[in-house]
């Protein structure tokens, strides 16, 4: 099978769309001669022109803002922020605007835009570069939120998001964008529909983006102890998949949730509270949650590897939720 | 009511005035006019809540820069819209039925007074937050210039806006990328109990317009015409990609909101104030200019009937129904959002699955 | 039994505290002059002066910001934002500055600041003007948050949250301010901890700000159809005091979560999965969870009042919830 | 080692050539070296991440403004901020260890470099959000004014930040409140890839800074002196209360960040920006003042020799203990937040209850 990397699918499904859809315009802070900080948007300034692929000013409010008029007006823009922790600059546009204008307006306009952005630990970027701030996205009604855990998906739901007429955020995670990925795009459940990852009939783990590779890998581990894990990938918060979760969930009775995001009122939470609330009676244990420790992000490198869950933390979990610990 | 059609039965002097001041003065009136009657609408309970920012005093920033607008420009407003849009072309029936919060209002009375638009006259929405809607515009000019389309597009703001860091994020894009949008300044005096200057220290808002690569121009509010006149010279600039800012100066003849009674202002200013008044200003013109008064009087009466209609019509069109708030969040053929209800039906009867009860 | 409104406790509160600490300065729109759009702060400019009470104008990122400054360099700053709905454009000072410079800076700088703010519906307000945005706020690590039910709280968590040395967002509702309560401050459990409102053994409540009051009228009229339902006002979001949930809900093996916020990934969601997770083996029903409906806020007040919990729908829950629907 | 008994030792020729000068020069050259270190680090793998911006080609702003401020004043940096402070007096011991992420680092390893502070020194802390540290000066002139501290608060940022909406909602309540505070751009002509007039429709920033309300005033990066002195008169009006703003010119000598390799500037242009180098030109000055070659080996050795001690410190000091993470989040007397993994042990034994096992 084909490999590719989660940038380079990112990419590749932009640069697809963008040949198919002559109105997606993609703005942002260096996406352009720059190639984007973290190179996803490499070459697409060549292929489309400087009309089509605009750079910023550090403006990350009007940035989200012309996206929203750009969206309204007929064009289909593609805003990227450089780091999902910019959002708290342009929350207004968005969770005002963006979110709400079909709904204030009787259904009168559309906003068919993107916002792009990425997010997550791994880089000793610090407090105010490695959040993950999904939930905030989750919790306003109007808003789509694609979260790809691989490049397959990073192309197929980029893809598919940018055919929709609400507006949609795409959080892709900065410890994904240079590893491989064997692409399958025919594979991929259409969007809105979690994957089961790996299938397993002891416990689900219940996760999306960098969370489903970690995961993986403690699901791989605890097999050589004769644990089956299944693995949800969630793939997209809103739409929630609950059919595909319900049904793994009354199979293994037992329940982790994975998320990197802080643990209190975090996704891991709302997860949580609805795996539990449609599934009460199946349930042989109670749902855990690992979550990011509710801390600011520490620079020192050991610290941060520790205020996430990892490989081996979720490994111990999944063992203290069999009872085998 | 089209303003085109009003003047078919006006009388014989109509050839010495002209056409423009007449049509300009109508709009103002009609503009005064709807405004008492959103008052009304709140004194008879029937409004939505008491959040009405009225446009008194302001009718002529409004209709001078609506009128040199053309028809495939676009705009926003700030929260205290009424005026423009109806000078832009609105329904005063659908208007008024959204403030009232019923069903055949603009937006399905899901928006109110301070949501209010339609797409077709080019209105990209009137918004609450204070700013909110200006990189809209600068949105909508990167739309025009991509698909070339001959439009410029408008947002109508207060003073207070001046404060908000995302304008001046506005006007830098705009500038930079050379888009067909235009800032007017609707400068009332006030934001809410604050004078301008307690608000701004410097208050040369064209100099600041300028510093950020703009043409300004600050101009009166009281003369319809003069608005018009200078809105069309730097429509034209914009248009060609010059963006520009314009401060029209007026003032706010009432409270902030229906129930504010201004004790925040001294009786002389406010007395002075209203003297600024851009319907008398037209009205005098209209009367030098040859109009009778019998004349003026039949077309105040034609404006209060439809005023009055409007009126009626938003008191008695029905509310809408509960269900319906699912509506409109995302695009028609997507799902509506499960009621909390409906969930906590499948907690408790979990053999009840996702789909079955929405 | 002194009565007094919501509205005048927090005067009061601000007041005495303004008294005994010289370092108290008010900064928000139309705090002064005009008293506050609902006039918490009327009178105080007279009392203190311009220099202690300032209006400030419509620029809500430097109020948030200048209160952050303010506050590293020894004033106690309370800023005022009109509308909890505008915190959207103060996220970053408040996320990523406010709630962060402690840890960032490895405790050397502490932030006493406060952020008071109104939110929830019942004004016709619509979208922008009548949301529940609590929750973004619980998801952020550094953050004190306090939402009180009624005037004695109101007033009794305003002057402890002006001696804490960390930022303290502060959340009335809209719809209390103009009610009056009894007013008993000497009852009122210390700063951190729940308050049972009502006691019962059927089953809990859990609820705070205007959904306590909502919750109440709903647990008296299910007494007459002999339903003991017991009230929890949680009063402040964090810290969040799980003993006393705990306590109750173990009591009751039944629970009802009541906030007004959106449901998904709201503080409901957080509620539910603590509470689930601390008492699994005690719970007769899953913890259900009323909270706003997952939409803007429309302004038909028919729409409006339906889309948050009401008195009688709360009613409707807890018999649904004790199996008598 | 103090800059202030650094000299002691010097030559007899010391008395011709004014201390202001040396001074100045030697705290260029520490900064210089210092960002050469934290290169080094990263190379020998011992620094905590890659962003690391290094402020070479930019000396002289941060030591002249500096220099000119007064020790009660504070001021907050942007990402680039090592060499600001340095040359305020931080040690760059510690500011090596917290770029390494350790415990002995000035915020314990908790920030790194882009977050970094001394809360004696009076800095309120550097910044990873461009623009994120300018309202905090406003809110310290503030303080200022009412506690009857005279003292100035300083905003260091970079010119991409002159597109940030917040820098002019801060200028504006700076100048309506008259506070003690100081706008300093460091233009370094690229925010990243983009040039600022990539950024910016108009350049004219002094304009943007008067139209505000501000005393605004234009500098050469090159020359520490003259950087100093107009800090110094541009401090004094900011000190009375009129808030004021400076741009000084420089250029970025290397990339963004340590990995960038500026491929997006033409080498000519990164030729002729390197010649503007203000430690060249400030040690040209010295010898012109008769200042030996040897003298100035003799600094550079000692210059060297503390930042090659600086960075053996960084390397061997102690990585924190993992469970520090937890600790600052709130303030001492109060409770740590409780782990997830003690949340995990509780919920599946649920008799442990809250504060058992913290
Ligand atoms: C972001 C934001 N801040 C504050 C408010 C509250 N508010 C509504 S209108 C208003 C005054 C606005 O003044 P101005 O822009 O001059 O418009 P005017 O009311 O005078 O037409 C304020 C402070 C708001 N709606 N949005
Ligand atoms: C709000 C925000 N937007 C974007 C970034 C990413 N970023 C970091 S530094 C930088 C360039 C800043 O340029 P400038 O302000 O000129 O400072 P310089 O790096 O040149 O010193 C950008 C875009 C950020 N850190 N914060
Ligand atoms: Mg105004
Ligand atoms: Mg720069």
């Amino acid at each position: 099978m084909k490999e590719m990397t989660y940038r380079d699918a990112l990419r590749l499904g932009l640069q697809e769309s963008m040949q198919s859809d002559p109105t997606i315009v993609i703005l942002g802070e260096e996406v352009g001669r720059y190639g984007g900080a973290y190179g996803v948007t490499k070459g697409l300034l060549h292929e489309f022109g400087e009309d089509w692929v605009r750079d910023t000013p550090i403006s990350e409010e009007i940035l989200v803002g012309a996206a929203v008029g750009a969206a309204m007006t007929g064009l289909r823009p593609v805003a990227e922020l450089m780091y999902v922790d910019f959002i708290t600059l342009a929350m207004d546009q968005l969770v005002n605007q963006a979110a709400k204008i079909r709904y204030m307006f009787g259904g009168q306009i559309s906003v068919p835009m993107m916002l792009r952005s990425q997010g997550g630990t791994g880089r000793s970027a610090a407090a105010q570069h490695s959040q993950s701030l999904e939930a905030w996205v989750m919790h306003t009604p109007g808003l789509h939120l694609a979260m790809p855990a691989d490049a397959t998906d990073a192309y197929v739901l980029i893809k598919h998001a940018l055919t929709l007429a609400d507006p949609v955020i795409f959080l892709e995670h900065k410890g994904l964008y240079a590893q491989s990925f064997p692409f399958n795009p025919e594979s991929a459940p259409p969007w809105g529909r979690a994957k089961i990852s790996r299938s397993g009939n002891d416990c689900s783990i219940i996760c999306y983006s960098r969370m489903v590779q970690r995961s993986l890998e403690a699901a791989a581990q605890l097999a050589e102890l004769g644990v089956r894990v299944e693995v949800v990938d969630l793939r997209t918060l809103h739409p929630l998949d609950m059919e595909t979760v319900t049904k793994s969930v009354r199979k293994t009775g037992r329940v982790l949730v994975v998320t990197e995001d802080c643990l209190t009122a975090g996704v891991s939470a709302e997860l949580s509270a609805r795996i539990t609330e449609e599934n009460f009676e199946y349930l042989e244990e109670p749902v855990l949650r690992m979550a990011g420790e509710d801390i600011p992000i520490p620079v020192a490198p050991a610290l941060e590897a520790a205020s996430v869950p990892t490989n081996e933390s979720i490994k111990q979990s999944i063992l203290k939720l069999m009872r085998k610990k | 009511m089209g303003t085109d059609t009003f003047f078919s039965t006006s009388s014989a002097s109509a050839h010495m005035i002209s056409e423009n001041s007449r049509l300009l003065y109508l709009q103002l009136l009609r503009i005064r006019t709807f405004e008492d009657r959103v008052g009304e609408l709140f004194l008879q309970g029937g409004s939505a809540g008491t959040m009405l920012h009225l446009s008194i005093g302001e009718e002529a920033p409004a209709v001078g820069v609506a009128e040199a607008m053309e028809p495939k420009d676009s705009f926003t407003t700030h929260h205290r819209g009424h005026g423009i849009f109806l000078a832009r072309g609105a329904d005063p029936k659908r208007m008024l039925a959204e403030i009232a919060g019923k069903e055949a209002g603009y937006c399905r009375g899901k928006g109110g007074s301070m949501h209010i638009a339609d797409r077709k006259l080019g209105h990209l929405g009137a918004n609450a937050i204070v700013g909110g809607g200006i990189p809209h515009v600068v949105g909508a000019g990167l739309s025009y210039q991509l698909l070339k389309v001959p439009a410029v597009s408008v947002a109508f703001f207060g003073d207070g806006a001046m404060q908000q860091g995302n304008l001046y994020e506005s006007m830098n894009l705009a500038a930079l990328w050379k888009l067909p949008v235009l800032f007017v300044c609707i400068n009332n005096q006030y934001g809410m109990g604050t004078r301008l200057d307690q608000a701004s220290a410097s208050l040369e808002f064209v100099k600041r317009a300028e510093s950020f690569g703009l043409v300004g121009k600050e101009v009166s509010g009281l003369d319809v015409e003069e608005v018009k006149k200078e809105a069309m010279e730097i429509l034209a600039l914009a248009r060609e990609g010059k963006p520009a800012f314009m401060k029209i100066d007026c003032y706010r003849f009432h409270g902030h909101a229906r129930k504010d009674k201004s004790p925040y202002r001294d009786q002389n200013e406010e007395e002075e104030g209203r003297k600024k008044d851009p319907l008398k200003y037209q009205a005098d013109r209209l009367l030098e200019q040859g109009v009778s008064v019998s004349e003026m009087d039949s077309w105040h009466k034609k404006v209060a009937d439809e005023m009055d209609e409007a009126l009626n019509f938003a008191l008695e069109t029905q509310e809408p129904v509960l269900n319906s708030m699912f509506e409109d969040v995302y695009a028609p053929n997507l799902t509506h959002p499960e009621s909390v209800g409906s969930r906590i039906d499948r907690a408790l009867y979990s053999d009840i699955l996702l789909g079955d009860s929405r």
